[in-house]
């Protein structure tokens, strides 16, 4: 396909960052979950979704991130999302996620609005 | 003078490994259906999401099921079908739960039939169940 | 353990302007068979090919005519056939010229039927003019 | 789709230079042989065929070059091709092409190939 998945997690200042590249969707969306999962085991509840290179999202993607802010939030982190490119914003919009989660423009605004929090 | 209908199918099996194909394959048609992006993204959307609900749903992750997805134009609809011979529901039954409601619950899906109905013009679920069910979506195209 | 076979069947109208669809799909398919680049670009060629035919040969560029297109693969073997219920012909009436010669003739045409069977691993004709027309070609999958 | 057709025509060194950009099939071959037409009927048979961006050929655009060429070289003119990427150069190679064409890697080389004779 023209848009095969990868998914790379690194760190910096104190926060994960999950890096998407290609498409999340219900055959890709479960690595997508393992990821932040890792994190959140490992005590790592500041998160950031960098979409920078994320194509395409279906609802099997933005369930990831709705499954998984409740519990995130509770134990005082949070899961922001950064880079989203017009098309994919427009579906994470359709469905009022501006609402429940910060979207930043770019990795270092996100990183910022991490620390000033 | 009526415009020709053009008539588009594919089978491929009941995988989520087959939804790249899928969105390969309506994104095409909706360009050849003179769709601008913007509408073929919505397309593109719906009908993924129509196609993870019967693998998932309708035959529960078994590959050695059929999905189909059918898609007619002429100058002014275009129709696409996605069908199925599985298990089937009660499209009425299934109530919407805002977003807000679903977070608190701690949900990952509950978003798709919603997603379907707002990115399509008409939607329209024809159900027997086992025999075979369909889900058609309608988009207008608008011309410039 | 016997290998699942994966069936892909695609159906569009006979058109030049459902080429480019075609090698989408033929693309993707082969990617989902664990060709490489190399060989998915030569099966890309292959059908092209044995479609264009359909569509200028057995139909006669009727768009209101189907030309079908079905993918089956194991881990070992890709199947892949091209459908149609036009003109037929017969294939082995069809002499390959030497490329020196269609130059020296001015042609544009006669390379198609040469190109696929050079492509492919296995060609094989099956025709019933006026029934049901079928291309089936074959291209081994190597495992690394 | 993901490579629609354009095709350019420039002159340069008076040579006629005819840029693909995208697929040739048998869907857009017809746009190919009417600019090389095009140019013969202007009396102009050195033509240079830019493939830098071309990334798709089958035999209906080959059969275009190969219905051209006698035509042109009669005239004392020729049908160079230049800038082919590897995946092309391959589908033009299987059938030898490259007996019958010079193929050039890139346009310095062959306006300075067409200079030469
Ligand atoms: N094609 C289908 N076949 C059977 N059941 C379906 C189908 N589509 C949807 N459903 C049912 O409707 C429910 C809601 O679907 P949806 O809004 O897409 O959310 P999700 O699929 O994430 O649960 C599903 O959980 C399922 O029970
Ligand atoms: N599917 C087909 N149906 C009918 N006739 C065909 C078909 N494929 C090939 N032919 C015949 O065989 C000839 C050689 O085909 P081919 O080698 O592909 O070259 P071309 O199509 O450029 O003429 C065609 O000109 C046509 O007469």
């Amino acid at each position: 396909m023209a848009n095969p998945f990868a998914i790379h997690t690194s760190s910096e200042n104190g926060l994960s960052i999950i890096s998407l590249d290609g498409f999340v969707d219900a055959h890709t969306a479960p690595q997508f979950e393992n990821a932040i999962q890792s994190e959140i085991d490992a005590g790592r509840n500041r998160i950031l979704v960098n979409c920078e290179k994320l194509n395409y999202i279906s609802s099997a993607g933005l369930g990831v991130f709705m499954s998984f802010i409740e519990e995130v939030r509770e134990q005082g982190g949070d899961i922001k999302i950064c880079g989203l490119v017009p098309k994919v914003k427009h579906t994470f919009e359709i469905l009022g996620f501006q609402d429940i989660f910060d979207m930043l423009d770019d990795q270092p605004s996100a990183i910022e609005r991490f620390a000033a929090s | 003078m009526a415009a020709i209908e053009r008539k588009f199918i594919l089978h491929v099996p009941s995988s989520t490994e087959s939804l790249a194909l899928i969105r390969e394959f309506v994104t095409s048609v909706g360009r050849l259906a003179t769709l601008d992006d913007g509408e073929i993204g919505k397309l593109e959307l719906a009908v993924d999401e129509a196609c993870a609900n019967v693998i998932e749903h309708a035959y529960g992750h078994d590959a050695t099921k059929e999905v189909i997805v059918r898609a007619v134009f002429d100058d002014q609809t275009l129709r696409i079908s996605v069908i199925d011979t599985g298990l089937g529901f009660d499209p009425t039954s299934a109530q919407s739960k805002s977003v807000e409601e679903l977070v608190r619950q701690r949900k990952s899906g509950g978003l798709g039939i919603r997603l379907i109905k707002t990115l399509m013009d008409e939607v329209q679920y024809e159900i027997v169940p086992g025999q075979k069910n369909e889900l058609h979506m309608t988009k207008k195209i608008r011309k410039e």
